[in-house]
């Protein structure tokens, strides 16, 4: 399953790529994240339960940065294992400065194995959609924080406590 | 078919169903169980702590004072069909409730488990999104009372927090309003493509679409073909595709189904 | 995790037995109790196999834990009988073999159940009603047709 | 032989065969007294629960199961590599290098289809094994996908079987007649590019499950299992575990449908064997319905490409030619036979001469399949009865017309098909007749011109069901198999009581064997049904069997009963001349059985009881006259059909003993906003000769018809592009349910088959008619409303409807015509 969009960011390139690129933001960024780990600044771990209102769906993630051409380029791939499930995800971003703002051309490629494969991609969509503008706000976010700007940074991303997430993530999905 | 270990309890009231809900990380409330226990069998949902609210009596019934119908989240699909209530004041519940799966799913699923666990394909978010029904939600530090657009956050997602349970659905008596509803299923009464409630009053149709987004898609249109179909095709669906139906065609449907609704309330 | 000693009365007959709080109840009535007339079709709760009645509602035993049934009435196949005043084939089961609504018989448990379940409360039911009374039934080998006759003629004949 | 079937049939309509009687298997059935074979327990059995493949296509880099082995109440497990080392794979039917792909127990190095075994795990209950299976680690390096077959031979596909080095499992011209001649010489030629057979399968409600006990003291097996035709598993298990095949002794009671899905589960069962045996104790498997949609058995999927069909200007069908290219998912395991099955009924039930069929079997990572209900005709009749409404609309012709017109002729039978095959009795064109009446096809009609917002179509479907195998067909796909004709077994005893024991080769799921078997028998020794115990289901021990004995293929009501009646004579001939030396040397043809007595005719006072006749042979024999004393009233008698081998150069032989015939109708609404189709009336006329039971016919017809209208309007595996199954269960894969059907109105007339003795022909299977009368309907009414969109799959879901509603051009395209 692919998704992809755009996002302005009020702050520049340089701050945009240091966010994305910190893997101890990124931690920050990702949904449900419930332990961290750093290997090297091109491999690190996590421990995440991905949301559903069913009860979380938990994950041990790997990820690889795979590509990058600071500062406007970089390509993620992450492989999550866990009971029912296997997420493979490969990610990409291209940033364009445009002055001391910046805008971020994503895309997402998400392939969902296992038993839970088999039931009703109609629900992964709207997740991974859902999934995704979450962790476009939580960027946000962490760019507003590292420009120093406003506060409450933590905003929707409570690690551990999904269901606190916006309930309208500004993400590629329209929904009500 | 083989669920994970999991602790079990039966409360025999609100306040301790909440207790045990706030206890436990992973603690899940289980209402009629047609979904929540399927989805354990596949181990994709593994809740350590199983909280069965069917032993909690005032969880249960449906009354109406006329201006306002109120269903406990414990009523079943079947209490709501056979329901002289029901009937009085919101016909359509009963008359979608009927359709829902088949009658052993009916005499166990309960309106409350069906707008909480929110698959996309369920029956009562659309129609409970069209009906502006108000949802109300018990938790340690008391009740609230939210609106649809608030109550459903996404698939599988709603407002009710850890440690919460949803213990009774308020929907305004019919009044002069007309309600339709209209889906197109797999075979008859089958998992749904695309669902579609409307209500239409003072010539105004509220209309709510099930299973093209996370949640109900709400529009409003005057209660005219053209303007109904015009204003789901302003929402800008951009739907799920599955084995079932594309993205496109479930756009499709999205409008034809809106309008036939429409034409059911009348 | 948490063992519960439960108590079900299945075809009159009461049962004390801890199982573990995960044990679906149909694992229950055909592992445990060895009341292996109730079946498993499926993993998702459509076929109805394992169609039971729980204090005299029809319900799908793979979507109940065990321990929910503590302290219920059960009925399963192997309770129909019990219903036939002379502990023969009741009039639901001749009508069944009479009409040919069974061949592999597999789905017939179930069948039989949820037939019963709708004769309680509606006699005389007309083809629609057998229909969405046996919707939640899934048969593989005769297509509904003689299963749609038999329970007719019941319900035109002697009720149970 | 003929006289004697007139004289058989004519003694027989005054007995118990023909009569709906009662079925033996209903009394258990109905009270939950069935014995299936997940009821079946033993003392300190262990659950087996499989690991499966979460990937289509993988390399399996590494199994860990120390920590599954080390988890409470787990017995241990079995691992591909003790898989490989203590079995060898099982035995391919193709030739090379098709028959060079290694099949095993487990995914040996590699797993080639979502949800593949790959480890097992034994524990002290259900949940525990599963437990201890979540905890099994693999690991798996992602391979490319193929889940197209059209790609298959392209050489940037991956290939499945690095030791075949091909996705080709088989491949073979078939050509009759002058193909070319005839497309030279035809008025017209009809081109269609491409039309899909889609994937499904009858999906029997009961899946597969076994409790297998080993014996360390014999080294016997105990296979207590739902297996259709264990002598076929034996053949495939026997060589694999090393073991002689008497050391695998199959039981089977009641068996919740079967319909070929379950003649392909000795892998699972070649796996609880090791498994019995390692661990020392009974194992139990039950397959989920998850399990068997992902990793069990599927009907063969097949394109059919490049079509041409040469007509005449008034619709006759000179004949055509195709390139058939199947495909048979990750594992051959029954196949390659699905590339000759189709030929039993190469032109369908018309009249043409000259047909060539390119066929190509390739595998793709998605589920194996299995002799599916209808298995592999059913696709080449739904590609004549594709063709005949294709044509018919194409000349602005009318599809019954074009049907009757080329329609095997009665007055023509017994007719030999172009490749050697006898139909032998029916009258296509007045069943056909009976079914247009069934549905009111002139108010049909009428309905269909006014428009009421639905538009209306009508639609024939009209198929040969292939009963009695001949199996020397195998060798036209590979000469060196040893396998040709046809056998099934059947014994009767008169027992020390008088009771009469009868045991079948067959393995019934459902057919009621018990029942017909004992009218048969009963007509033949004068006693009534009651009075015959037919041993339940099946024991490979105690069930006197053949090689080719099991259900399947439409054959019992000729190989079943034949058998059945052999026997039964032998027995009464028996009896006979035992009654006739004791009571005082008469000719076995001056006594008569009745009522349970041997009496003699010339004086029916001198009359001995059936229970006498037992006691004097098995417990008082001495006061036996010299010359009966070989009579043992245990009698065994084995069924040969008269086949002949066929001839591998010209590819031609009577591959079927028997031919029944299906004429179905139906008229369709579709909603033209939503492409919603609905079935609103449905007629379903069979012929197979004289039927023994009348009822149980009527069933069968109405089974094989809902499995037609589930796959023509509901039932799909469809598999995303990573080989995803996306129908995995009863949610997604939606079989019909009682509100989803129409009532099914039936007909039938009698053409006695001249080849059996009883007129009887196999049937059951109904050739998938109700998939091209809805096919057929649906193309109708989309014409009717102006819409030139052509029907070119065999599946239509709401939205493909919709499609040809909206771009009728996309499928329109697929067809033209050239003079």
């Amino acid at each position: 399953m692919k998704v992809d969009g755009t996002k302005e960011f009020d702050a520049p390139a340089q701050l945009v790529w240091d966010v994305l690129n910190d893997p101890s933001k990124m931690a920050k960024l990702l949904p449900g994240v419930e332990s961290f780990e750093i290997q090297d600044d091109r491999h690190w771990k996590a421990a995440v339960k991905i949301p559903l209102g069913m009860g979380g769906l938990k994950l041990n993630f790997n990820f690889e940065k795979i590509e990058e051409r600071p500062i406007e380029y970089a390509k993620l791939s992450s492989k999550g294992q866990g009971v029912g499930a296997i997420v493979a995800m490969e990610t990409e971003f291209n940033l364009k400065p445009d002055g001391e703002r910046t805008s971020m051309t994503w895309s997402a490629d998400v392939r969902i194995a296992g038993p839970i494969g088999s039931m009703g991609q109609r629900v992964f969509q709207p997740i991974v959609n859902q999934q995704v503008g979450n962790v476009l706000n939580a960027l946000e976010a962490q760019v507003a924080e590292a420009k120093g700007g406003a506060g409450g940074a933590e905003e929707g991303i409570h690690p551990g406590s999904p269901e606190a997430y916006s309930s309208e993530p500004e993400g590629p999905t329209h929904s009500a | 078919m083989l669920l994970a270990e999991l602790d079990y309890a039966r409360p025999g009231s609100i306040e301790e169903a909440v207790t045990l809900l706030a206890g436990r990380e992973d603690a899940r409330a289980l209402a009629g169980g047609q979904s929540l226990v399927n989805v354990m069998k596949t181990r994709v949902a593994t809740p350590e702590l199983v909280v069965d609210l069917n032993g909690i009596a005032p969880l249960r019934g449906i009354a109406s004072d006329g201006g306002v119908l109120e269903i406990g989240a414990m009523t079943t699909y079947s209490a709501i069909v056979d329901s002289a209530e029901v009937a009085g004041a919101r016909p359509i519940l009963a008359e979608v409730a009927r359709t829902i799966a088949d009658v052993q799913v009916r005499n166990r699923g309960t309106i409350g488990g069906n707008v909480c666990s929110n698959d996309p394909t369920n029956h009562f978010p659309p129609l409970l999104a069209a009906l502006e029904a108000e949802l109300t939600i018990q938790g340690a530090g008391g009740e609230r009372t939210v609106g649809t657009e608030e109550f459903f956050e996404g698939v599988y997602m709603t407002a009710v927090q850890p440690g919460e349970v949803l213990t009774k659905v308020r929907i305004p008596a019919k009044g002069d309003a007309r309600d339709g509803w209209a889906s197109v299923t797999l075979g008859k009464d089958g998992t749904g493509i695309v669902n579609v409630a409307a209500t239409v009053k003072d010539g105004t149709a509220r209309i709510a679409i099930g299973c093209v987004a996370a949640t109900p898609v709400v529009v409003t249109a005057s209660a005219d073909e053209t303007a109904v179909k015009d204003a789901v095709r302003a929402a800008g669906l951009d739907p799920p595709a599955d084995v079932h139906a594309s993205a496109e065609y479930r756009r499709h449907l999205a409008e034809v189904l809106a309008a036939r609704a429409v034409r059911d309330a009348a | 995790m948490s063992e519960h000693t439960i108590a079900v009365t299945v075809n009159g007959e009461r049962y004390e037995r801890a199982v573990e709080a995960r044990k679906l109840l149909v694992h229950f009535i055909r592992d445990d109790l060895d009341l292996t007339g109730t079946h498993v079709g499926c993993d998702t709760g459509n076929c109805g196999a394992c169609t039971v009645l729980l204090n005299g509602v029809a319900v799908k035993s793979c979507m109940l834990l065990a321990p929910q049934a503590d302290g219920a009435e059960v009925t399963t196949v192997e309770g129909l009988t019990l219903l036939a005043a002379d502990g023969e084939l009741n009039p639901l089961q001749k009508a069944f073999s009479e009409h040919h609504a069974l061949q592999c018989g597999y789905c017939t448990p179930g069948m039989l159940i949820s037939a019963t379940y709708l004769l309680s409360h509606t006699p005389q039911p007309s083809e629609e009603e057998i229909r969405r009374a046996i919707q939640g039934n899934i048969c593989r080998c005769t297509g509904y047709v003689n299963i749609v006759k038999a329970v007719q003629a019941v319900s035109e004949g002697q009720s149970l | 032989m003929t006289e004697t079937a007139q004289e058989q049939r004519v003694e027989l309509e005054v007995g118990y065969a023909g009569k709906s009687i009662p079925r033996k298997e209903d009394a258990r059935l109905v009270q939950g007294e069935g014995v299936f074979a997940d009821d079946v327990k033993r003392h300190g059995m262990g659950y087996v629960h499989f690991v499966r493949s979460p990937y289509a296509h993988a390399r399996i880099v590494s199994v860990d199961v120390s920590a599954a082995e080390a988890l409470d109440g787990v017995y241990g497990t079995l691992t591909p590599d003790e898989v490989a080392d203590l079995t060898d794979p099982f035995f391919e039917l193709s030739t090379p290098p098709g028959s060079q792909i290694k099949d095993y127990a487990l995914a040996v190095g590699r797993v080639r289809h979502i949800g593949e075994p790959v480890v097992a795990v034994v524990a002290e209950s259900r949940e525990r094994a599963r437990d201890a299976a979540d905890l099994v680690e693999v690991e798996y390096e992602p391979l490319e996908v193929l889940v197209d077959a059209r790609r298959a031979q392209d050489g940037d596909a991956p290939v499945l079987h690095d030791d075949a080095g091909t996705n080709v499992v088989w491949s073979g011209t078939f050509d009759w007649g002058d193909v070319d001649g005839a497309l030279k010489a035809a008025d017209r030629v009809v081109r269609i590019k491409e039309l899909h057979f889609d994937r499904f399968s009858s999906t029997p409600l009961e899946c597969s499950a076994a409790l297998v006990e080993h014996d360390r003291g014999t080294g016997q097996f105990t296979i207590h299992c739902n297996h259709q035709m264990p002598g076929v598993a034996a053949i495939w298990m026997g060589p694999a575990l090393r073991v002689p095949l008497d050391k695998l002794r199959f039981v089977t009671q009641d068996i919740g449908g079967g319909f070929g899905n379950k003649i392909t589960t000795h892998p699972q069962l070649t796996a609880c064997c090791l498994l019995a045996r390692k661990l020392k104790r009974p194992i139990q498997w039950t397959e989920w319905r998850t399990d068997q949609h992902t990793g069990n058995a599927h009907g063969n999927e097949r394109w059919f490409q490049e079509i041409e069909v040469a007509v005449q200007n008034d619709g006759t069908m000179l004949g055509f030619k195709v390139k058939a290219l199947d495909d048979c998912g990750a594992f051959p395991r029954y196949e390659p036979l699905g590339c000759i099955i189709w030929a039993q009924v190469t032109p369908g039930l018309y009249r043409w001469r000259n047909i060539r069929v390119e066929f190509t079997q390739v595998v793709t990572n998605k589920s194996p399949v299995a002799p599916n209900r209808g298995y592999s005709r059913m696709q080449q009749l739904w590609l004549t009865e594709r063709i005949c409404d294709i044509v018919a609309h194409e000349l602005g012709l009318d599809a019954v017309a074009v049907r009757k017109k080329n329609y095997v002729r009665s007055d023509e039978m017994p007719y030999e098909t172009p490749n050697g095959c006898v139909y032998d009795s029916g009258d296509y064109a007045r069943c056909l007749d009976i079914a247009l009446e069934l549905i009111d096809y002139d108010g049909a009609r009428a309905r269909q011109a006014q428009k009421d917002g639905k538009l209306v179509g009508i639609g024939i479907g009209s198929t040969l069901d292939s009963g009695t195998n001949n199996f020397g067909q195998s060798t036209l796909l590979n000469p060196e198999l040893q396998f040709s004709g046809n056998n099934e077994v059947a014994t009767i005893k008169l027992d020390i009581f008088g009771e009469i024991v009868l045991t079948l080769g067959t393995v019934p799921q459902g057919q009621g064997h018990e029942t017909v078997a004992s009218q048969v028998a009963a007509d033949i020794l004068g006693v009534s049904p009651d009075q015959i115990h037919v041993r339940p289901g099946h024991d490979s021990y105690w069930n006197s069997h053949a090689g080719f004995s099991g259900t399947y293929a439409s054959q019992f009501a000729v190989t079943g009963l034949e058998a059945v009646k052999g026997a039964t004579e032998k027995l009464s001939l028996e009896i006979r001349r035992l009654a006739g030396a004791v009571l005082g040397g008469a000719d076995p043809d001056a006594i008569v059985l009745e009522g349970g007595f041997a009496k003699r005719k010339d004086n029916p006072e001198a009359a001995l009881p059936f229970m006498a006749c037992g006691a004097i042979v098995n417990a008082n024999n001495a006061v036996l006259p010299e010359d009966v004393r070989d009579v043992t009233l245990n009698c065994r008698y084995v069924y040969v059909p008269p086949f002949t081998l066929p001839d591998f150069e010209r590819k031609f032989g009577n591959l079927t003993l028997t031919y029944a015939t299906q004429i179905h109708a139906c008229v369709v609404e579709i909603d033209p906003e939503t492409g919603h189709v609905e079935l609103v009336d449905y007629a379903a006329v069979d012929d197979c000769g004289v039927r023994i039971h009348p009822q149980i016919v009527e069933g069968q017809v109405h089974g094989a018809t809902v499995h037609g209208i589930g796959a023509a309007l509901h039932e799909t595996f469809a598999y995303d592009e990573y080989g995803q199954l996306l129908t995995a269960n009863f949610y997604d894969y939606h079989v019909p349910h009682a509100l989803d059907l129409p009532e099914i109105k039936t007909g039938h007339i009698e053409s006695p088959s001249p080849f059996s003795s009883l007129g009887t022909k196999g049937m059951g299977e109904g050739g998938g008619a109700a998939i091209h009368a809805i096919c057929a309907a649906i193309q109708d009414a989309l014409r009717t409303a102006g819409s030139r969109a052509v029907v070119a799959d065999s599946h239509n879901p709401p939205e493909r409807v919709w499609r040809m509603l909206t771009d009728p051009d996309e499928t329109a395209a697929l067809v033209e015509v050239s003079e």
